[in-house]
């Protein structure tokens, strides 16, 4: 197993963000997380990435601890994260975007007097190839539409070329001839990663769920299965259900 | 939109500060009191530029540079002092020798030799900024945490410094200085080659900083500016980077002091009050903050005009100090130099880009 | 594009030198507004801060320069000139005093300057006199330990102002208080005057635990914790305060004093750094009855003073200075227009305006001033002048209770911190050592 | 009533009862008439030397009229008049000899006189200096407290044994709490040293005890020393003098106590505007002290509209009209800077702190245009002064007040932020600016409402801080770190912080100032701050939960 997580909790003042007993992912699987807002989802991914602290559990990555490091040491253990809300530099242009993210050295005297290499240029170049980006190569981040922004992140985090991928929400706000592409992608990349998908649109889930879908509900695992196993589970049916009419008689 | 680096304004700079002035003061136009301000004028750039680094580019507001400069000119004004007391045959400086001291402090030893001088000034802003800066980048002070920490940091040195008991002269300071390395500060030969040191130290200041930015280490401090949780999951070690241009950002301000301190003949706490330091930050937003011209700019100008308005407006000059800084922050927010490329792109283009100055 | 720059470069070129030279002329156009371009004029600077902090007290003196050059310029003028102040602001920046100073001596060439008011000012610019061998009159009491030949020490020496006053406070008349408690804001001159306070009265037989010195920062707001401590230590009574706290903290200060149950017939105040000016709309309320040493009082009853305090107020008033008729007269205002009769008279006594000459003849030189007959010392430059002790009335204005028998000696250098020093600009080259 | 002796007709009275008797008491009389005659100057200076002489206690007011210089004439009279005003300029006279008697009209009231209606009588310094010699004794019979107190320890450095008996005579008229206690330490002080018998001194040491006055540690201690009759008493002595001590430390760590959470309220109620409006538009105002001044200012207007246009000097009401006034001025200003500058700057922090920087550069300008001096609001006379707990413990009326006043505040700005729709408001777009907008809470005129708010709260700051400080273009720049600080520390936006963080900060500061000198004191307490911050980097209390930490 690539990726094993044991009694994991943490909460935020008093109320229970996630609960998790158990959970794991081998290597170069592409596992799914789907469950209503609130579920806890976003906080698991935040806690391996280590940007929120568990308050116990133990998270083992290729058999090493996880919890208690620091996110570049995390980082640097290869795992990468993009974010529900596009995390990008927006001051910088596009190719200065990739070239950070680039897998190198990144101590500050290697950044200082760092050379740019053709072998550098040719992976940012096909990295760009493959997410449409290589007619904005120049343009600031900061002013690309939303669709571009998350694509952009996600070649971020493809040129950290990390083992473990935990990518929140890569369709939202996509047209769905764009959120399909994603799901290509997304597919493509898993023969070469470990990925963690996280979303919500039950058309996309099904287009990438090759594997193990993992429901989430208020912070704890409701169940663990195919796409058409989830599809079917009552319990399932009934929390989105519920979550529908709940919202219903709000408004 | 970046604007194409035009050799021009380089050699427009130069060609005024660098020979328009020297042959202006030759040729009997100019005093060499004029000469001496803009000398001064180019150690508060120097510093400026270093505000530049840390907040324009790293986005971290430190409020503290005032004070680095100001270690930077003690430094100086130390040993100065102590080369004209042995000149004099006397043992310790007079203002000590009234608070009945009788020992040389030993903080004071080293400032004897010129070398030691040198390498302190510059050792020891550094040290106070790397332990200031690893102890608040640390915890993850940013923001306005960091920029009202840094600013009582400073408050709570000037209160230091103001104390006789500091044995750095208290309010007085440290004034009255006769020779540098045996050049007499009086002479005006000695003024104009301080004023030429101070422009070819900021011109090297210019093109080190231009370097750093130009340099990935300087789209890393960018990246951190922009999105800083991004970067460290890229696995940067946001904090090295902090340190390192908070370092750097300090040097420079110590450097700018140090330059400072033998044209101006004075130090006095006065230089790192609230006010001083929060108009150290003034000059880069006028000038044009992320903008290493913008910061030269600014700090050049906003201190010219310090001096003129001070003498042609006694009463009002605080009322245009302030109407431009407010003004500046409201509808330039890329200050002098974002409103000259505005313009800039307005003939050249013929379309006035509003996406300049957002209302 | 570079086209257009290329064909800006030479107007850019012109307008930048436009800039500097506006930057050397810019100065003269605020002093030299009211002089008579007809006459023969001499020039003489006028440094003193009229914006910042520094301002409330220093624009006082500013006007009292101003009114001393209109009258003798009615008169006459100096050896058949009109005298023509160049007024800037140094903006209470200590930096900036350098600079203007120089201004002042290099580019503007003006006879003497008028200027100054805190010690780290006249330190400031001291260097640049020394070096360009100017002049300047400072007006206002200081810490000695310093005897330039560049400067004109109008204001009060330690021992003109302090001795007398721990002095008074120590006699029968006075009170016979025998506990000190020495407070003050921190920074040179009440340190220093502190220092020889304290050596004066250890050698009156004043026990070391009967002295407490203690500083507070500019402009401390909050003096419960000292005034509880002041309480305690004149719990056994005879003790009093010898207060150099300086500005806008004076204020806080006796309030608290009075508010925690303190007053002057328990526990007198003898301040050094508040004159009438400082009063003139303070709320005076705390501070009646507490004392105050200087060498001048608005109510010195001589007639040359009536006059002067009339004259100065008619000047407040005609030239539309803010508080008109309502300003009052003060120590330091007092020397600051004394001094430049003090100019005058040296220039006309040496013939010319040199620096040297007019120093030369400045040794011994008397004057009437608003003070009485006042005279510069004939060896260094500090002025002979009498001691007053006076006691705060509601309106601001002092009761004078004490004053010296005749004109006191300056001496920069106190006899009780330095007394192998002396300062003497005829006979030795100013600081020397006593035999 | 009028009485219209003429000093001649006095005279022959008086001579007359010296022919008759010829005792000193007459010849007072005579010295006394003769004092008040105008034209003869030698005969005045012999008589206030006999008079000095004689030391008759029934002259003793008079003399100390002449010494105080307060001895004024009404209708040929001799009076002198109290030591503060009563009312608005006039003062209350008292009669001099041979009765020393407040003047009362027909109906018992005191009679009011202003100075104009007296005529002063010059005595001149040479005259007066003849005085200097007795001047403790006429203290004593002072119409002024605190000269008797004055008098009592001068009694006690002159030794003087005939004292003893005038001493009693006056403790026994005396009315005062304080100069009671100081003048019965005199007492059981000298007869203590004049003990004859061990059991006698322990009593009188118990007696210094039991008086409490603030000497009390200072004689037994001395007199421990000086080791009169056994080193038994001496050793009491000693212990009293500890105890005593002990029990004053306890008293003077109270009054550090009181101290600190003086300025910690002090600071409460500048950072809570500060606090509001940084949390709700993310502004860093540095203007915030001006609004502060623009407070101070507005109760100094207040002040000078009561004395001069209304024309009622010597009263408490302008204060008490000042302190919603200045909040509204401050707040009405606050909202003009708000629409003017302010607006454009939502949630930009830094970009808001170098803007609301130049903004405040020209309010201090143009105060200073416009007020020039160093001015200071008058105390309202009800806040003069302090609540003596014990000799040792005084707490000043103005300190209390602001700690009251402060306590109002926060409990009003509670009730305002978690008790009533405004708040809710207020506190919705605090959270989340959208959000609320979307629910269709005007946000931008929540903004404003808070900013006037915030800027009143400042502006009020400053009214109470005239009670305490002084009013100078510039007083808010004395303020606003320290205040940031406690903003910073507690969290920003949070009342609570604020409130915590304030009295923590005042506290430390003034425990710190009781060990070291106060600079010291303000560098540890950033030492503090910044090691605090390495724990708590968001203050004390952060925002909890995933959306915080973006």
């Amino acid at each position: 197993m690539l990726l094993n997580v044991n009694n994991l909790s943490v909460s935020f003042g008093g109320v229970h963000a996630l609960n998790l007993d158990h959970f794991s992912l081998r290597d170069k699987e592409l596992r799914v997380i789907i469950g209503p807002n609130g579920a806890g989802k976003s906080t698991f991914l935040d806690i391996i990435c280590g940007k929120t602290k568990a308050d116990k559990g133990e998270i083992l990555f290729n058999g090493k601890a996880v919890t208690g490091k620091t996110e570049v040491a995390i980082a640097e253990m290869g795992i990468g994260r993009k974010f529900q809300k596009p995390s990008v530099f927006p001051g910088l242009t596009v190719h200065d975007n990739l070239l950070l993210a680039a897998k190198m050295k990144k101590d500050i005297f290697s950044s200082l007097f760092f050379k740019p290499t053709a072998a550098l240029a040719d992976r940012i170049h096909a990295v760009a190839t493959k997410l449409s980006l290589t007619t904005v190569m120049y343009k600031m981040a900061g002013d690309l539409s939303h669709g571009q922004k998350q694509w952009l992140e996600i070649a971020i985090v493809v040129l950290q070329d990390p083992t473990l991928m935990l990518i929140d929400e890569p369709a939202a706000g996509m047209s769905d001839e764009e959120t399909e592409k994603t799901g290509a992608l997304l597919l493509e990349l898993s023969k070469a990663h470990s990925i963690i998908v996280i979303e919500h649109d039950m058309k996309f889930v099904e287009q990438i769920a090759r594997e193990l879908v993992t429901v989430l509900v208020r912070g704890k695992r409701l169940m663990e299965g195919t796409f058409a196993e989830v599809k079917n589970d009552q319990r399932v049916i009934d929390c989105y259900l519920g979550r529908t009419n709940a919202q219903l008689e709000t408004l | 939109m970046k604007t194409k680096n035009n050799p021009l304004y380089y050699i427009l700079f130069i060609a005024i500060f660098a020979i328009l002035l020297p042959a202006g003061y030759m040729s009997g136009l100019i005093s060499v009191n004029t000469i001496s301000v803009w000398g001064r004028y180019f150690c508060f750039a120097i510093a400026a530029l270093g505000i530049d680094l840390i907040w324009g580019y790293t986005g971290i507001l430190s409020m503290c540079q005032a004070f680095f400069f100001c270690l930077g000119s003690y430094g100086i004004a130390m040993h100065l002092l102590l080369k004209k007391t042995m000149a004099t045959g006397a043992v310790l400086p007079d203002f000590m020798a009234w608070n009945k001291i009788e020992t040389l402090p030993l903080f004071w030893q080293p400032f004897q030799s010129f070398g030691w001088t040198l390498l302190l000034c510059l050792l020891v802003p550094a040290l106070i900024a790397f332990a200031a800066g690893f102890v608040l980048f640390r915890s993850r002070i940013k923001g306005v945490y960091m920029a009202i920490i840094t600013q009582a940091l400073t408050l709570a040195m000037w209160l230091l410094f103001l104390r006789n008991e500091t044995n750095l002269g208290g309010t007085n300071g440290l004034t009255d200085f006769k020779t540098l390395l045996g050049y007499d500060l009086s002479s005006s030969s000695v003024k104009l080659g301080l004023y030429m040191i101070s422009f070819t130290m900021l011109c090297a200041a210019y093109f080190g900083c231009y370097r750093i930015t130009h340099s990935k280490f300087g789209k890393v401090l960018q990246a951190i500016r922009d999105s800083e949780s991004r970067i460290s999951y890229a696995a940067y070690k946001v904090v090295d980077y902090k340190l390192a241009i908070f370092v750097v950002a300090a040097l420079l301000a110590a450097v700018g002091g140090m330059l400072y301190l033998p044209q101006t003949g004075i130090i006095t706490p006065g230089r790192m009050d609230v006010k001083a330091s929060v108009e150290m930050v003034m000059w880069v937003a006028l000038g044009g903050r992320g903008n290493l011209k913008g910061a030269v700019i600014g700090a050049l100008l906003v201190n010219f005009l310090y001096s003129v308005c001070t003498s042609l407006f006694p009463d009002s000059w605080l009322f245009i100090l302030g109407f431009l800084f407010v003004i500046t922050v409201l509808y330039f927010d890329k200050g002098f130099m974002g409103l000259a490329n505005s313009i800039k792109q307005r003939f050249s283009t013929g379309s006035f880009k509003t996406s300049q100055t957002p209302l | 594009m570079r086209n257009i720059f290329l064909k800006q470069l030479p107007a850019l070129l012109l307008g930048a030198t436009a800039l500097f030279s506006s930057c050397n002329n810019g100065t003269s156009k605020a002093g030299s507004s009211d002089s008579t371009a007809t006459k023969e004029t001499v020039k003489i600077g006028v440094l003193h801060s009229l914006s910042g902090t520094m301002a409330i007290s220093e624009v006082s003196l500013k006007d009292a320069v101003q009114m001393a050059v209109d009258e003798i310029n009615a008169k006459g003028g100096v050896l058949g000139k009109q005298i023509e102040p160049v007024i800037v602001d140094p903006a209470s920046d200590w930096d900036l005093f350098a600079e203007k100073a120089k201004e002042l001596l290099i580019d503007k060439k003006v006879s003497a300057v008028f200027g100054c008011w805190t010690s780290v000012s006249r330190k400031s610019v001291l260097p640049v006199f020394e070096q360009n061998n100017g002049l300047l009159f400072y007006p206002v009491q200081y810490e000695g330990e310093e005897c330039s030949n560049s400067v004109i020490y109008t204001g009060a020496t330690p021992n003109q102002q302090l001795i007398p006053a721990a002095e008074y406070l120590m006699s029968e008349k006075g009170g016979g208080y025998k506990k000190f408690y020495l407070l003050g804001t921190d920074y040179v001159f009440p340190r220093t005057a502190n220092k020889i306070l304290k050596a004066f009265l250890l050698s009156k037989g004043i026990p070391k635990e009967n002295i407490i010195e203690e500083y507070t920062p500019f402009h401390h707001q909050d003096y419960q914790t000292i005034i509880s401590k002041v309480k305690r230590f004149a719990a056994d009574g005879k003790a009093c305060i010898l207060s150099t706290i300086n500005g806008d903290s004076n204020v806080p200060f006796y309030k608290e004093f009075a508010n925690q149950g303190l007053s002057s017939a328990t526990c007198p105040i003898m301040a050094f750094s508040v004159a009438e000016d400082e009063l003139r709309s303070m709320d005076t309320e705390f501070l009646v009855g507490h004392l105050a040493a200087w060498n001048y009082f608005q109510s010195n009853d001589l007639p040359e003073n009536k006059k002067f305090v009339a004259d100065f107020k008619a000047f407040c008033t005609k030239k539309g200075l803010p508080g008109g008729d309502k300003r009052v007269t003060d120590d330091p205002i007092c020397w600051a227009y004394t001094g430049v009769y003090l100019w005058a008279k040296a220039a006309e006594k040496a013939g010319s305006f040199d620096v040297s000459k007019v120093r030369n003849a400045l040794y011994g030189l008397d004057f009437p001033s608003p003070d009485g007959l006042v005279k510069m010392d004939p060896r260094n430059h500090h002025l002979a002048k009498p001691v007053v002790i006076g006691e705060i009335k509601p309106d601001g204005q002092f009761d004078i209770i004490w004053k010296s028998a005749g004109l006191v000696d300056p001496q920069p250098w106190s006899p009780l911190t330095s007394p192998d020093k002396d300062c003497d600009w005829v006979n030795h080259n100013g600081t020397y050592a006593k035999k | 009533m009028k009485i219209s002796f003429t000093p001649r007709w006095i005279l022959l009275i008086c001579l007359l009862l010296a022919r008759l008797a010829g005792t000193a008491q007459d010849s007072a009389s005579i010295y006394t008439a003769q004092l008040l005659q105008p034209s003869a100057d030698s005969v005045r200076t012999h008589a206030i030397g006999r008079l000095a002489a004689l030391r008759i206690p029934a002259t003793f007011p008079l003399l100390m009229a002449i010494n105080d210089k307060k001895l004024y004439l009404l209708d040929q009279k001799a009076v002198t008049i109290d030591s503060k005003p009563s009312g608005e300029g006039t003062y209350r006279l008292y009669t001099l000899y041979p009765e020393n008697t407040l003047m009362k009209n027909s109906s018992g009231q005191p009679l009011l006189f202003p100075l104009s209606a007296l005529q002063a009588v010059d005595i001149p310094r040479g005259d007066r200096l003849q005085l200097a010699g007795i001047a403790s004794l006429l203290n004593l019979y002072s119409n002024d407290a605190q000269k008797r107190i004055l008098a009592y320890t001068q009694l006690k450095n002159t030794g003087d044994s005939s004292a003893q008996q005038l001493l009693q005579d006056a403790l026994a008229r005396e009315t005062n709490t304080d100069a009671s206690r100081t003048g019965k330490d005199v007492l059981y002080a000298a007869k203590l040293h004049g003990a004859t018998n061990a059991a006698n001194a322990k009593a009188y040491i118990d007696s210094i005890t039991d008086n409490w006055s603030d000497n009390a540690p200072v004689l037994l201690r001395s007199y421990a020393k000086s080791g009169f009759f056994n080193q038994e008493v001496a050793t009491y002595a000693a212990e009293k003098a500890a105890s005593l001590e002990k029990r004053y430390d306890g008293l003077q760590r109270i009054q550090n106590f009181f101290s600190g959470l003086s300025l910690g309220s002090i600071l409460i109620l500048i950072a809570l505007g500060l606090s509001i409006v940084y949390g709700l538009a993310g502004i860093i105002n540095m203007a915030h002290g001006e609004f502060m001044m623009i407070g101070a200012y507005t109760t100094y207007c207040t002040q000078l509209f009561f004395t001069n246009v209304l024309g009622i000097p010597q009263t408490d009401f302008f204060f008490i009209a000042a302190l919603p006034i200045s909040f509204v001025v401050a707040g009405a200003l606050g909202l003009l800077l708000e629409r003017l500058v302010i607006r454009h700057l939502y949630a930009k922090p830094l970009e808001s702190l170098l803007a609301t920087w130049g903004v405040s550069l020209i309010l201090i300008q143009t105060a200073r245009l416009l007020f020039g001096d160093l001015t200071a609001v008058k105390t309202p006379l009800l806040l003069t002064g302090g609540w003596q707990v014990s000799p040792h413990l005084t707490l000043p009326y103005n300190r209390l007040f602001i700690i009251a006043l402060t306590l109002v505040m926060v409990l009003l700005t509670y009730a305002m932020l978690y008790r009533s729709r405004l708040g809710l408001q207020i506190r919705a777009v605090t959270q989340n600016r959208q959000m609320s907008a979307c629910l269709g809470i005007e946000t931008r005129r929540i903004a404003a409402v808070t900013f006037f708010i915030g800027s009143g709260l400042a502006g009020l700051a400053g009214c109470a801080i005239t009670l305490v400080g002084n009013v100078v273009p510039d007083m808010g720049q004395t303020y606003i770190v320290d205040s940031f600080l406690v903003v910073v520390t507690g969290g920003v936006g949070k009342l609570a912080g604020t409130i915590l963080s304030g009295l923590g900060i005042g506290f430390f500061t003034k425990v710190l100032e009781a060990f070291f000198q106060a600079v010291y004191g303000k560098v540890f307490i950033l030492v503090f701050i910044m090691l605090f911050m390495q724990y708590k980097p968001k203050g004390l209390f952060p925002d909890k939960g995933r959306i915080a930490e973006d």
